[in-house]
């Protein structure tokens, strides 16, 4: 494999890796403050419809963003009255939205556009386009650090750099602000919390819409910066590979960069049967190629990452009066 | 002792805290009734009642932590609205839960500054917690390593953490509940010296507790409650423990064990180098030397994490060791390959667990559930394939019925039963077996006067039939008062055996903090120093 | 009144279930009538949408997808006064019309226009799911790029291994940069709803690519080299057209008799050179006259031009 | 100490509950422009107003029951075994094993090997993530998730390289041998002269199905080893005291759950499709999640939920077949009803218990009212 193989395959992990980063980052402050949220698949895909539907319809992809993050916390605040308010199942609830979201995104596109449940194409500046950074074309004839610069560094969208900046924000905010000290403490023990005169409500509440504004960005990362509108079922299972990324990644923010890029490396992969018989020396059977990441998960799962403890009030709701 | 000190107080002035007609239900339990409590500044207040007399609920309401159905609150005369916590912290009213109320993977400064930061940024408000944190601990001697994590300290650490999260919050009243059921003597003792001065500040303290000792030794007045109301309210120097304890029962209670001299025999339980290395590589048991013979109780005494839970936890087949140990001669499997709880019990081993919630029921499970719970293979309580639920409620009637569980119903989840009869339901599951040995661990925490009496009633009638007993407990007055033969723990290692009759509190002290030189006077901060090295490598009882 | 039956994909695939759909539009709007329809759902709803529109006295009853042929054959023999119309699948039964199309043929012919398009001597293949069928499409398009260019290297790839293949643009068009960056400068998709992707990608990084089916051309116009057009629409339309009482049998739709072919329109006229219409059209019509034999994946699971 | 009568938690909360999910679907309903009332009519009709109509339901309910015992198992043992959908398809892969290659004289021998492979095959499926979450500490959500993945790819393979015969367009297996066909409502009812339909819809194992929800509850709540799967579930420390062995609990019970999960093939791939096709699971082993939940993981709840996700699919697929309505309407119905039933529940239930306890009080006033001990 020689570099610039490598460079578009880890170009193509990045694409990859995004919307897991941002979906998994969502996952990362709803559960710490103690709510799973298996529903992050369902808010994706409301997000990728309802960037894209208004985007097209007022012709800005950044206006449709709003709507996208609008769509995805109405979602997040079903999740929060079931689970916090009303202290229901969490997993329930995430199945339900889960489905509810890839009921609704069709049928409001079909009553909308008519066009079989996807939003027409997007043009112009209803998409997120790639961003050159500056230099890119300068150093690109550099070897070595130009292609690195121009092909993988620069290029991608706008949404790209906010979710790879949101790696370190997040760890900002979880661990060197207040909030973040209290949202943590929620997740481990709320009575703590509480009895410290911090409403344990509001924290939750606030951890949940925070999941709902990320996955916002993740989907609309999917409908309108990789591709140029909505398809149904559009997020074809990225929550849950970011569910599992979150657990890998021990529920911390820098692991979870290093995670989504590893499962967005085995998406890249993939596509690049070539390098994979190239590395491997072998001809891995297309049907078998596509369960390979799988089955590297489990084998990393298995081997190299211990146990992964999760934040212990995770899943139970707070109840302080039986 | 300073019983007269609220005699300084003119009664004139407003109390620190004045409780009218609280009223609280949890569903169809009423917990609290209507309930009036005054409590004058500058004094250690006393509330004493049966497990669920409703003590706690009374504090929470206080503390705003549950919201009353009925009654008002005053603090310092003025009408106070506590609708949540913060409104209490406020008021300058702090509390020390009875389970503490710590984030266990953070450290003592997080969980201080928890709610009470300065500005949005952890960073200033953790450097000023932790200026504030080196006077407090000046002021008051509450030593505390502000970066150690929760999990990493001893229980007496992580109550010194909650007192300090308190006065951080500059609370002027001070409740706390049950503080001292899971200290040692000096550790209690330490404590009392604490709040003492903290009412020489003038803080109002009150506190929650069984320990008519304690009672008597540092309140001024106290209360007594029993099944939701407030009985009595009385001064300290005008009562005796006799009283308090028939006000909370109903009944004269024994303030004693009542016991035959021993009659050892045959040697029951021999142990020979036992050694424990846990998962983290460290060496919790260093090479235990111990015998129980028939019809002898030997008390384990030592502060927590010691080794006492992980001897009897590597007897009773829950964690393996290495080393020797015969049962009646026959050789025991220490190692965990070969054994387990279950094979333990068919070869007559029975173990009251020191923690009845996390590990001696299953909370969710009914009390027949629970009396079957590691008897679940005993022919009796199954017909072939399947098990015979009939036989096993109407066994556990029985046991209920001898042990005196109230209420006697088989069919009550085991998280429906107060503290104490949660404890005698583990007990008559394991004393009924009729064992060659029993294994107990702190047969009586956070068990109400009534409750104690009768658990050490029913160990010493087991002694009495010849059972051979190895009893540990943090408790060292029911060490001494059960115990035919005590061994003091310390550090993984027995420091050294005394019998009852040659030994005192203070002795078995210095034993417990490592110093086996018992004749010489030793400082507190000798104590401290010995103890701090114990508690750095104990993760919590 | 007509039925017909979309198969799971959905009558809005961006493929031949959305075909089928057109056609029968086409017919109501000529004809003022109305039509039954169902998407399904789940397998077991097959058997019992062909029951209930038979038993409704629908007829014809017209269902699209191979998936099909098994439950036909054990329903066609109860309703013998109902005509069925299968698409995609042969079910010998006197009341049914066996509709297949020979995709390999179109297929082949838009391999070689890609061939000839193709600069870089690299073309590449993109699929849905990995069924045998697309596995047909693309082992024509492969002998079709061969023919064309003998030297010339094809990259397939399959989407995925779920249903949810074709429905992933996202995967289509990382697949289409993975092949861009292999060298390829036509994509051919054959992936449903993940095609859609496959022709942004193609569009965004100023490639060729061709779509399926339906005509494709006008989505990114300029871009889009031609369609394999596979007439369902037709063939929906056929059927309703003639109504009960329609003649049965097979009926192969193949480059010969219009039922496959290439899509030419205003959006690619300035892509098709003059040469390769030429050597297009006279393939096809080597194809029609049967001097020119496309080697059919499914007739015996193997391809002479592609490893899979 | 309930507050409420066991009436009241069993019966009334879940229909207040569905009604809410009805009313906020009727609302749908008339957003997208179409009339409730006769979508309902459709439903209810075309679900359990006829012999075929209830046929499908509890076809789809048999693959629902078998998934959710599945989740409900694990769910003692205090796993999230979210593996069903996998473990079903490698159920059906067993089924088309067990039946493609033994010349089974007849369908009861072949029901009993049909079903053996199903379980083993689900069951071995379920095998390697509970033995990495008991000894490597692998979290069982994310490997079962693999697994899921994993199982889809093996399928596919297996079905193009080996199990399709030659020339077929279809990815799926060769049809099993006729006689193998499973009796059906249908059938039953033919032969004993009644008028009825030929579809291949409930069979007899809606039977199996039953049976199994009989033995999940004769498992768990009348055996030891249920007894110690409870036990561990809900406290491992506890369990450990008793002597419990933590691996063999964890794996015995992912055994159980997919053996469970994997009988589920013999419905699809036996009894409806009469072969292994690729996609038969359909997502049951996900809904199985719901049911569990909603059935409160007990056997009895989960029939009983699965009746009613049965009733959904049913009652969908007449919609989808009489009106245009698009057929996501019910998935979002399907979600509505899971979301009102399973996580909002405490919506309907927190108002009622405050309406039972006023009416105790009120019946029983004064001081003979103890707190509990
Ligand atoms: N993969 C990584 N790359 C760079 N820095 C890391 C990485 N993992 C952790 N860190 C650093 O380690 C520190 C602690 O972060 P971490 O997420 O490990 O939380 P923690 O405080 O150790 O544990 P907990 O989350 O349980 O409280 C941070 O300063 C973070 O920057
Ligand atoms: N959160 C709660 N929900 C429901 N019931 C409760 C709750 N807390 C306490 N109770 C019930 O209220 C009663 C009083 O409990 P409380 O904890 O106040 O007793 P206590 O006097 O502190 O007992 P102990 O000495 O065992 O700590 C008991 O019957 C208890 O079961
Ligand atoms: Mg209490
Ligand atoms: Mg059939």
């Amino acid at each position: 494999m020689d570099y610039i193989t490598l460079i578009q395959l880890l170009d193509s992990t990045v694409r990859f890796a995004t919307p897991l980063l941002l979906a998994c980052l969502a996952g990362l402050f709803s559960e710490r403050a103690g709510i799973f949220d298996i529903g992050l698949e369902g808010k994706m895909l409301a997000a990728a419809f309802f960037t894209a539907a208004v985007a097209f319809l007022t012709g800005s992809a950044w206006v449709g963003l709003l709507g996208g993050i609008a769509a995805s916390l109405v979602l997040a605040a079903i999740h929060g009255v079931a689970s916090i308010t009303f202290r229901g199942n969490q997993l329930i609830s995430g199945v339900a939205i889960n489905l509810l979201a890839a009921g609704m995104t069709v049928l409001v596109a079909q009553d909308w556009f008519r066009q079989g449940g996807r939003t027409p194409g997007l043009t112009g500046d209803a998409r997120f386009e790639g961003i050159t950074l500056p230099g890119a074309a300068a150093v690109a004839d550099v070897p070595v650090i130009g292609p690195l610069y121009a092909e993988l560094i620069s290029g991608h969208s706008i949404l790209v750099y906010i979710a790879f900046l949101a790696v370190p924000l997040t760890w900002w905010v979880l661990f060197r602000t207040r909030f973040g000290l209290r949202l943590r403490a929620v997740g481990e023990n709320p009575a703590a919390v509480d009895t410290a005169g911090v409403s344990v409500v509001g924290l939750r509440y606030a951890a949940v819409l925070i999941a709902g504004v990320l996955c916002g960005l993740a989907g609309a990362y999917l409908s309108t910066a990789l591709q140029a509108g909505f398809v149904k079922d559009m997020s074809a299972g990225r929550g849950f590979i970011a569910l599992a990324a979150l657990i890998f990644a021990k529920w911390r923010p820098w692991y979870a960069l290093w995670a989504t890029l590893l499962f967005g490396l085995f998406g890249a992969l993939e596509t690049r049967p070539d390098v994979i018989e190239a590395v491997i020396g072998l001809k891995v059977p297309g049907p078998l190629l596509g369960g390979l990441p799988y089955v590297m998960t489990v084998i990393i799962l298995a081997g190299f990452v211990g146990k992964a403890i999760p934040p212990r009030a995770g899943g139970a709701p707070y109840v302080k009066e039986r | 002792m300073n019983a007269d000190a609220t005699t300084g107080q003119p009664e004139t002035a407003a109390p620190a805290i004045e409780l009218k007609g609280i009223s609280k239900s949890f569903g169809p339990v009423q917990a609290n009734k209507d309930i009036s409590i005054r409590v004058m500044p500058g004094t250690i207040h006393g509330i004493i009642g049966e497990n669920g007399a409703g003590k706690s609920t009374l504090m929470s309401i206080l503390y705003g932590f549950y919201k009353a159905d009925r009654g008002e609150i005053f603090v310092s005369g003025r009408k106070a609205n506590i609708t949540d916590s913060q409104a209490a912290i406020a008021s300058g009213i702090g509390m020390v839960f009875q389970h503490f109320k710590l984030v266990e993977n953070f450290t003592v400064l997080e969980n201080i500054i928890l709610g009470a930061e300065d500005g949005r940024m952890l960073t200033p408000s953790l450097a000023k917690a932790r200026r504030t944190l080196v006077d407090l601990a000046a002021d008051y001697g509450l030593n505390v390593d502000p970066d150690a994590k929760i999990e990493d300290i001893g229980v007496g650490m992580q109550q010194r953490v909650e007192i300090l999260k308190a006065l951080y919050r500059q609370a002027d009243i001070l409740i706390l509940d049950e503080p001292t059921g899971v200290l040692t003597p000096a550790e209690a003792d330490q404590l009392f010296r604490i709040l003492a001065r903290l009412r020489e500040e003038g803080k109002t303290i009150i506190l929650i507790t069984h320990k008519l000792r304690e009672i008597m030794e540092i309140t001024d007045t106290v209360s007594v409650m029993r099944r939701g109301e407030m009985t009595a309210t009385v001064r300290t120097a005008d009562t005796s423990p006799a009283e308090l304890a028939e006000l909370m029962v109903g009944r004269k209670v024994l303030l004693r064990v009542d016991k035959t001299p021993a009659q050892p025999g045959e040697v029951v339980l021999d142990v020979q180098g036992l050694r424990v290395i846990d998962s983290s590589g460290v060496e919790r048991l260093r090479g235990i030397d111990l015998k129980v013979r028939a019809g002898e109780i030997v008390g384990i005494a030592g502060v927590a994490g010691n080794g006492q839970s992980e001897l009897l936890e590597v007897l009773g087949g829950m964690k393996a060791g290495q080393g020797t140990a015969l049962l009646n001669g026959q050789p025991l499997d220490v190692t965990g390959k070969k054994s387990d709880g279950k094979t333990r019990r068919k070869s007559g081993v029975a173990h009251v667990p020191e923690d009845r919630q996390r590990e001696g029921l299953i909370m969710d499970f009914q009390a027949w559930e629970n009396t079957a719970f590691g008897y679940h293979d005993d022919p009796a309580y199954n017909t072939g394939f399947l098990m015979n639920n009939a036989a096993i409620r109407e066994d556990t009637a029985r046991k209920m019925e001898r042990f005196d569980v109230r209420p006697p119903n088989p069919r009550l989840a085991a998280k429906n039963f107060s503290g104490g009869n949660q404890q005698k339901v583990v007990l008559a599951r394991e004393i009924e077996r009729n064992p060659d040995l029993l294994l107990i661990g702190q047969p009586t925490r956070g068990v109400d006067i009534g409750a104690i009496e009768f658990i050490h009633e029913q160990i010493v009638a087991l002694r009495d039939q010849g059972k051979a007993i190895l009893l540990v407990s943090v408790e060292l007055e029911e060490i001494l008062a059960l115990s035919d033969r005590i061994a003091v723990m310390f550090d993984g290692r027995i420091m050294g055996e005394r019998l009852p009759a040659d030994t005192n509190e203070k002795e078995l002290g210095l034993l417990m903090a490592g110093i086996t030189d018992t004749a010489h006077e030793h400082s507190v901060e000798e104590i401290e120093a010995n103890l701090a090295h114990v508690h750095a490598t104990d993760k919590g009882a | 009144e007509p039925a017909l039956i979309f198969d799971l994909g959905g009558k809005f695939d961006k493929s031949f279930n959305e075909a089928a759909f057109t056609g029968a539009q086409r017919w109501a709007e000529e004809t003022g009538e109305s039509f039954r329809e169902i998407e399904l759902q789940s397998e077991a709803q097959r058997e019992q949408a062909l029951r209930r529109f038979a038993e409704a006295g629908n007829n014809p009853i017209v269902m699209t997808g191979f998936a099909f042929g098994d439950v036909l054959s054990q329903v066609a023999p109860d309703y013998p006064e109902t005509d069925f119309a299968i698409i995609d699948m042969v079910v010998d039964q006197p009341n049914v019309r066996s509709v297949v199309f020979n995709e390999h043929e179109g297929s082949y012919l838009v391999g070689m226009m890609a061939a000839m398009a193709s600069e870089s001597g690299t073309v590449g293949f993109i699929g849905g799911m990995d069924i045998p069928l697309i596995r047909k499409f693309a082992c024509g398009y492969a002998q079709g790029v061969k023919a064309a260019n003998p030297d010339a290297t094809v990259l397939a790839n399959m989407t995925g291994t779920t249903p949810a293949a074709w429905n992933d643009p996202v995967k289509g068009s990382e697949l289409t940069k993975a092949q861009i960056s292999q060298g390829a400068d036509v994509v051919y998709a054959a992936a449903g709803g993940t095609g859609v992707g496959v022709l942004q990608t193609a569009a965004d990084e100023d490639i060729l690519s061709i779509g399926v089916d339906s005509n494709q051309n006008h989505l990114h116009p300029g871009q889009v080299l031609t369609s394999m057009l596979k007439r369902v629409d037709n063939a929906v339309y056929q059927a309703f057209q003639d109504g009960p009482g329609m003649e049965k049998g097979f009926n192969v739709m193949g480059v010969g008799n219009g039922g496959i072919g290439y899509a030419m329109d205003e959006n690619n006229a300035d892509l098709v050179t003059e040469e390769m219409k030429t050597a297009v059209d006279e393939a096809a019509a080597k194809i029609a006259d049967g001097s020119l034999q496309v080697h059919d994946y499914m007739s015996d699971d193997s391809c002479p031009a592609l490893d899979f | 100490m309930d507050v409420m009568p066991k009436w009241a938690e069993v019966v009334l909360v879940p229909l207040i509950s569905l009604f809410l999910a009805a009313v906020i679907s009727a609302l749908v309903i008339l957003a997208i422009g179409e009339d409730p009332v006769a979508a309902t009519k459709l439903m209810v009709e075309g679900a359990v107003g006829s012999v075929r109509g209830w046929g499908y339901t509890l076809y789809y309910a048999t693959n629902f029951i078998f998934t959710g015992l599945a989740v409900a198992v694990a769910f003692h043992a205090r796993l999230f075994n979210i593996g069903g959908e996998g473990q079903a398809m490698l159920g059906g892969l067993g089924v088309a094993l067990a039946l493609l290659f033994i010349p089974w004289p007849h369908w009861t021998l072949g029901l009993v090997a049909a079903s053996l492979g199903a379980a083993i095959f689900g069951a071995a499926w379920a095998f390697i993530p509970a033995y990495l979450q008991a000894k490597r500490g692998s979290h069982i959500v994310i490997t079962t998730i693999m697994f899921n993945f994993i199982a889809s790819a093996l399928l596919i393979y297996l079905l193009n390289e080996f199990l399709k015969p030659v020339g077929q367009a279809d990815p799926s297996s060769a049809r099993f041998a006729p006689h193998l066909d499973l009796p059906t409502l249908n059938s039953v009812l033919g032969s004993m002269g009644f008028r009825a339909s030929k579809d291949d819809s409930v069979n007899v194992t809606f039977l199996i199905a039953l049976a199994s929800a009989f033995a999940v509850w004769v498992l768990m709540w009348r055996t030891r080893l249920g007894y110690e799967i409870r036990a561990f579930g809900h406290s491992e420390s506890a369990a450990k005291y008793a002597g419990i062995n933590p691996v063999r609990i964890t794996v015995i019970t992912m055994l159980i759950s997919g053996g469970l999960a994997g009988l589920m093939g013999v419905n699809t791939v036996m009894g409806e499709a009469e072969k292994l096709l690729l996609n038969s699971t359909e997502g049951a082993g996900f809904i199985g999640i719901a049911v569990a939940l909603m059935g409160r993981s007990h056997p009895l709840g989960v029939v009983i939920a699965a009746i009613l996700f049965g009733f959904l699919y049913q009652g969908g697929a007449e919609l989808a077949l009489w009106t245009t309505i698009p057929r996501e309407l019910i998935v979002v119905i399907q979600a509505l009803v899971i979301l009102f039933t399973g996580a909002l529940d405490n919506m309907v239930r927190m108002p009622l218990e405050r309406l039972f306890l006023a009416r105790r009080l009120r019946r029983a006033p004064g001081p003979d009212r103890k707190p509990a001990e």
